[in-house]
């Protein structure tokens, strides 16, 4: 009775947090940076950033990969301290030398990694550090309940007792969110907070982070979507190479000319042409693919010379397809590359037999962050560089500068760590680092997560010259757009199954979400019949 | 071929299941159980069952605090020495005591007790967190140093307890309330104790973070320094407690006392399903596990069949085969 | 019905104690062979708190007509012997005596004071009462403790001066990395004597590698086969030791057992004295098949 | 608008950099022998040194199998006991052989060692890595079975070598090569083995990668199983190196011998700088550190301020602050 009360008590309390009318008005100075500037040894990341970030105000900041937005937002948020320069906090000087300073100043940021304990549950680590307690004892009911609430309004609706371990990227990317929509913050900081969704989920956040400017808050806004710049921006800085390039009000910018700022240069066509379509070869053929607890008998084929992309929602399966196939989980699968069958049960296998998989989960799967760039680059493919008896140290360095070069991997140094790299050119070492083993079949999950959009460009063209070489690519993608500007067919996966096909003139968003979301009526549609 | 099963949905709906990785080594307790009574019958006798329980008494309330260091991500060696050091210290003041206060310095000394055991503990708490150092190496130092103070304590030899006090001091350990023996009525207050502060507390959930994500924790506001270091200090407490159990049983200290404890200690917590490289804690689970760790020595003396010399090594297979049941409950 | 002798004894842990368990074993496995209505079981335990859980797991299962023990410590065995006594066994206590002399029903020792005092005793003799010693103790223990005693008394009133003295284990590879150090930090050293024959190996290996000519004597204790072999041969380094019989754990029992059986009731104190072992009487000390 | 530029060029600039990091142990090592000399002069003297370091020998040797352990994301327990069960087998294989070979047994020996320790080490790896048990308890659990089997092959005596092999194997420890005793060339040579293996070699960067990250190393086609298993391997193989040295020292296996050797094996890893969690191994730091470790002892016994009872507590500090000098060193 008691119990129920209190908690009940609690919830007005954290409506109210969410509706309060603060006494900020809309327009004043919530933060402002004076001349900030962040070193790293003798390199200079950041220099005299000064922005006003005012209440009631969504300010976007666009950068290429490398450009310094999530040092910028690091410094403001207080878990990095200026080398130059200072915050402006409420009209007083602040320096903040914890987050968890910044965060009792009303700022918070939601990492663009994601920063989760993996051994605690999802409500754990959503209330991690300020537990709700009743006399004393901690409230592991009421923090359930409101983590199942909060997450709910994600648009994610996973049980706050799972381990964090257990649950999707994405998902514990609105966890992250979460997080930070849990108190009562002043300015909340979003680092990228779309890499990881789909559609729908893309779609409940934007509509939360325009709630929370009706509130009067302020938000920092940093994305490589710049369509979704475009929708919320009321204000948009650019960086380019640590360096302000100015302020623009939101709405007077246009995708290109906010692409054309970032880079310093005009751009070419994001896309590259199709191929036409012709008669292929199959390469890779997969027959009843099935991963206990997440894939269900999964037939495809990709093609020699194809983009075959693979579109779904969040939990549809397809991160755990191909990691079913490529040995890296549990399950079954007939796999046939290029008509000769493949027994895989190890990704080493796979690597050998020419199949390369890039994780989406490129900080806890991809690189080895603490690890200077080149050890990272060679570790699926050291036989390349272990001709003899030893690993030759001067080829691995060249194939790195071929990579910086290749992939435009934006370093100021080669003898970083890859944790010390831009989230972005984490990925395009990634990249590089897959494609050093020199497969045949690439399958790509989330190629350009994090990816901005002059590079992205350059990936997608490289992709298309992949499979101009003759080689097969799998791109699995939560951007529908991606999907449908660089593929040559794209299936759509749901519950486990492949719940249909689309190519040629069906590839538009809405066939895409249709099957992504709803039951095919007809029968499950496999593409059997068309391979 | 209309519906579409749901497959995914299967990882999801845990919140009411049977937890089997928590149960693991409960079962592991009873497959010794049972093996033990086909064994000795009289292994299963009650006399037999109530003197080993009462026995892993102290390796469960060391165990206890050692799963809050272990869980914050610390670990401890120092353990063992400290149980001596704490015990020499603590029968050298009843014994200096005894002449003035009598047998009230049976309490007044288990309260110096835990005041050592305190001091011991934030000793080893501040070299590892303040000092960062490796808390493998750092209590390894400070194992030698408290083991090094005892022999000093003792000139090499016994520090016993002084004659006046031991017949009051006996039902410390000796002594029942309602047929149970008393050193198992205080490790299960211990325990439940833990486990409230481990479960039900702000702090328990601090620890449980910094083992699990040391960054996570920092960002959270979490002090790691603060919170595994009031770890260790729990862990003094505890070895403390197990000390005062510890006086009455051999009525002495000697530099032998404890030697080796810090190994079963860190083998109840891990057979217990505590993972050595910190985050969540099972406080019964440690139970289960010294509980384990002393049935299997009581085993090798009941059985007749191991020749002296291999008790160790049958001692060991025991182990791993304990862990793998835990394993393969899971 | 059965007889039942239980013996807990230390773990083999290092010579001595393996000698120990050798006797022990050696002496059940005759024994229940010649006596069909006696068993005897034999326990090891590697601690102090072991063997207090091994008393109380022995006489929680059955009933014990005696107990013959070998007590890690006094201090620490004292009250769960009393305990066992108290259900009417009949008590042997061998080498370490109780606090409490009452419990014992039948006592068996050596003499650790008199290991240290007669080795001391010899040195002394033939040093011409004037020299430098170092000394390797073992774990710190009573017997330890006892031996150290006795030496200091032995060499009390002479000129011979005791260098240094560190604790080497028991252990013969400590005790070879402790004299190398002696060796480094004293240059003058007349005589060596480590507390126990385990050490003595390691001792002397040190001084052969170091070709150091001016130490005469290196001395150990217990009895061991191979020092005991070397007495027989004229060793110059090592011409005596001092017993230790780790086979007085047999004697203990067969005593035992000779009351339990009823020839002769056996009661009392049986102390085995120490006396150098020469050249001439070191034959009746040499058991070439003991592991000890 | 300008083209963009190109910072990534910068390329190779500071690859000699001097590597502070790195440098912890080696100027711990350099304090200690500071400080040896101020207590006592002896204490350089080329004899002394060339005492302890031949002595560090063992332990430098299985210390360095350990950071391949430790850096695999290993732990090994058992190394002291299986010192001591390879030391049993190799000697009474070798008095075995010695009426029929003669001589000819010591190599022979010597291989049944190594064979013999890649055999324990594969047993361990195996335990650990397919019966997926913590290390820390499966190794603990070999311990106990390795020490449990020398005791009873030696009937908890000693097992000597057979006289007639002494003389010619006494060189294996005794011998030197240009003035340098052979087992400090034995152990520099393993160590150079050992650090092309771990910096110049595919499998060292598997290792490291499986101790920094288990999933980067098994999405990048590494199998965890198969790089720790031949890290115990490995760790095996250097304990049978140690334990063909040890042999002709004393000339017998005992049941102590090896005693604790497995926490002055860890202890030198962590003091050579490899951090316990896994990840980078730092061969020679632990070369260092085990040389670190017995120049503590040896300035023990050389310096005359400390009771005998005390010596433990004193390498406890100094050891903890060698451990400091090597935080503040970075
Ligand atoms: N600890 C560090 N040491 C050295 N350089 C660093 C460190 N952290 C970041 N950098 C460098 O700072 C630059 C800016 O990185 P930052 O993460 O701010 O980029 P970003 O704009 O967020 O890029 P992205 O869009 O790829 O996330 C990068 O060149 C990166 O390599
Ligand atoms: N039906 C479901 N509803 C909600 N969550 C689910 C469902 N099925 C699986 N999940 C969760 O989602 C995860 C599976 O997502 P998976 O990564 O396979 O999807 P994906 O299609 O690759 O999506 P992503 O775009 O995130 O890569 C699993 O960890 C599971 O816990
Ligand atoms: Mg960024
Ligand atoms: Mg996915």
């Amino acid at each position: 009775m008691n119990q129920a009360h209190t908690a009940t008590a609690h919830d007005l309390d954290m409506e109210r947090t969410l509706q309060r009318d603060d006494s900020v008005k809309a327009g004043t100075c919530l933060v402002r940076t004076e001349n900030l500037s962040k070193q790293y040894g003798s390199v200079t990341v950041l220099s005299n950033i000064s922005i006003d970030i005012n209440a009631g105000e969504i300010h976007a900041i666009i950068g290429e990969n490398g450009a310094g937005k999530s040092t910028l937002m690091r410094l403001i948020s207080g878990y990095i301290n200026p080398s130059v320069g200072g915050l402006v906090v409420d009209g007083q000087p602040v320096t903040f030398t914890t987050p968890h300073q910044a965060q009792d100043a009303g700022i918070v940021l939601v990492h663009q990694e994601i920063l989760l304990a993996e051994g605690l549950t999802v409500a754990e680590n959503l209330f991690l550090g300020r537990e709700l307690t009743r006399n004393g004892i901690v409230d592991d009911r009421a923090m359930r309940r409101i983590a199942s609430e909060k997450l709910a309004e994600l648009g994610c609706n996973i049980s706050p007792n799972m381990l964090v371990r257990d649950v999707a990227l994405a998902d514990r990317q609105l966890v992250q969110i979460a997080r930070a929509l849990l108190d009562d913050y002043k300015l909340v900081i979003f680092d990228e907070p779309t890499a990881v969704l789909t559609g729908d989920e893309v779609e409940r956040l934007l509509d939360i982070v325009l709630r929370l400017k009706a509130r009067n808050m302020g938000v920092l806004y940093i994305s490589h979507r710049l369509d979704e710049v475009q929708r919320l921006a009321d204000k948009v800085t650019v960086l380019r190479d640590g360096k302000m390039i100015g302020t623009y009000p939101g709405r007077s910018l246009s995708q290109m000319d906010m692409a054309e700022l970032m880079v310093g240069r005009e751009l070419s066509a994001l896309y590259p042409p199709k191929t036409e379509a012709r008669a292929r070869d199959a390469m890779l053929r997969v027959t009843s693919a099935t991963v206990p607890g997440y894939v269900d008998d999964v037939s495809f084929t990709a093609h020699k010379g194809e983009i075959l992309g693979f579109a779904g929602m969040i939990g549809a399966g397809r991160t755990e397809l191909f990691e079913g196939i490529v040995g890296l989980r549990p399950g079954h699968a007939t796999v046939e590359l290029n008509g000769a069958p493949l027994n895989i049960r190890s990704q080493r296998e796979a690597i050998d037999a020419g199949i390369g998989y890039l994780t989406e989960d490129r900080k806890a799967k991809g690189l080895l962050l603490q690890e200077r760039l080149a050890p990272n680059l060679t570790l699926s493919a050291l036989g390349r560089f272990n001709p003899g008896l030893y690993l030759r140290k001067r080829r691995e360095s060249a194939a790195l500068e071929d990579a910086v070069d290749q992939y435009d991997i934006r370093v100021r140094s080669l003898r970083l760590n890859a944790g010390q790299l831009s989230g972005g050119n984490q990925q395009k070492l990634l990249l590089a680092k897959i494609l050093l083993t020199n497969p045949s079949v690439v399958i790509i999950d989330e190629p350009t997560r994090g990816i901005d959009i002059a590079n992205k460009a350059q990936i997608y063209t490289f992709i298309r010259k992949l499979v101009g070489e003759g080689k097969a690519c799998i791109v699995i993608s939560s951007e529908m757009q991606e999907l449908i500007g660089l593929c040559d067919r794209i299936l759509v996966m749901r519950q486990g199954r492949i719940n249909g096909e689309v190519f040629g003139e069906q590839m538009t968003e809405s066939n895409i979400a249709l099957l992504a979301t709803a039951e095919a009526d007809s029968g499950r549609a496999s593409e059997g019949g068309r391979a | 071929m209309s519906v579409v099963s749901q497959p995914a949905r299967l990882g999801r709906e845990r919140d009411f299941s049977f937890n089997w990785a928590d149960a693991g080594p409960f079962l592991a307790l009873l497959a010794l159980l049972v093996i033990g009574f086909l064994v000795n019958p009289d292994f299963l006798s009650p006399t037999n069952l109530s003197n080993v329980i009462t026995r892993s008494a102290f390796i469960a309330i060391i165990a206890v605090g050692a799963t809050f260091v272990i869980s914050s991500g610390g670990l401890d060696l120092s353990v063992g020495s400290m149980a001596a050091f704490i015990t020499g210290i603590t029968i050298m003041f009843m014994n200096m005591m005894a002449p003035s206060m009598g047998t009230w310095s049976i309490p007044a000394g288990m309260g110096i007790a835990l005041l050592a055991g305190i001091a011991c503990g934030l000793v080893n708490g501040i070299i590892v967190t303040v000092g960062k150092i490796e808390p493998f190496i750092a209590t390894l130092g400070t194992m030698g140093i408290f083991r090094a103070l005892i022999t000093y304590m003792s000139d090499g030899g016994t520090i016993p307890i002084d004659r006046s006090l031991r017949e009051a001091y006996r039902p410390v350990y000796f002594g029942t309330v309602a047929g149970i023996p008393l050193p198992i009525i205080i490790s299960l207050a211990v325990a439940a104790i833990a486990s409230f502060v481990l479960y039900k507390t702000k702090y328990g959930r601090k620890c449980a973070a910094a083992g699990a994500n040391e960054d996570v924790a920092r960002y959270s506001g979490i002090s790691i320094v603060r919170t595994r270091t009031i770890a260790y200090v729990i862990q003094g407490a505890c070895v403390a407690i197990a000390a005062i159990c510890y006086v009455p049983r051999l009525g002495a200290a000697t530099p032998t006392t404890g030697v080796l404890w810090e190994l079963q200690v860190i083998t109840a917590v891990v057979i217990g399903g505590t993972a050595l490289r910190g985050g969540k804690g099972h406080i019964w689970g440690t139970v289960a596990g010294a509980v384990i760790l002393e049935l299997i020595a009581n085993l090798m003396v009941l059985s007749d069949f191991v020749s002296e010399y291999l008790v160790a090594a049958v001692q060991g297979v025991i182990i791993i085969i304990a862990m793998l049941i835990q394993r393969f409950s899971k | 019905d059965k007889k039942v002798v239980a013996v807990s004894i230390p773990a083999a842990d290092h010579g001595w104690t393996a000698g120990v368990v050798y006797h022990a074993q050696a002496a059940a496995k005759e024994i229940n062979a010649a006596f069909p209505d006696v068993e005897v079981v034999v326990k090891t335990s590697p601690s102090a708190t072991a063997q207090v859980s091994a008393l109380e797991d022995l006489s929680a299962g059955r009933k014990l007509d005696a107990l013959v023990i070998l007590p890690h410590t006094s201090e620490e065995l004292t009250m769960p012997v009393k305990a066992v006594k108290d259900g009417g066994t009949f008590i042997t206590v061998v080498d370490r005596g109780l606090n409490d002399p009452a419990i014992q029903d039948l006592y068996v020792a050596g003499d650790n004071i008199a290991v240290g005092r007669n080795t001391a005793k010899f040195l002394v003799d033939k040093l011409g009462g004037k020299g430098n010693l170092v000394v390797l103790r073992g774990i710190p223990t009573v017997i330890d403790d006892e031996r150290i005693k006795g030496f200091q008394d032995g060499i009390a009133g002479s000129d011979l001066k005791i260098l240094d003295i560190q604790y080497a284990n028991w252990n013969s590879d400590d005790a070879f990395k402790l004299m190398q150090d002696y060796l480094a930090k004293y240059p003058e050293i007349d005589a060596v004597w480590a507390n126990d024959d385990d050490m003595l190996l390691g001792v002397l290996e040190a001084i052969k590698e170091s070709k150091r000519t001016e130490i005469k004597y290196a001395l150990g204790g217990n009895g061991m086969k191979e020092i005991i072999k070397k007495v027989i041969d004229g060793d110059a380094m090592t011409p005596v030791e001092t017993p230790y019989p780790p086979s007085m754990i047999k004697t203990a029992i067969y005593m035992t057992v000779a009351n339990l059986v009823g020839h002769a009731p056996v009661r009392g104190a049986v102390k085995l004295d120490a006396p150098l072992i020469t050249k001439e009487n070191a034959e009746e000390y040499y058991f070439p098949d003991s592991p000890f």
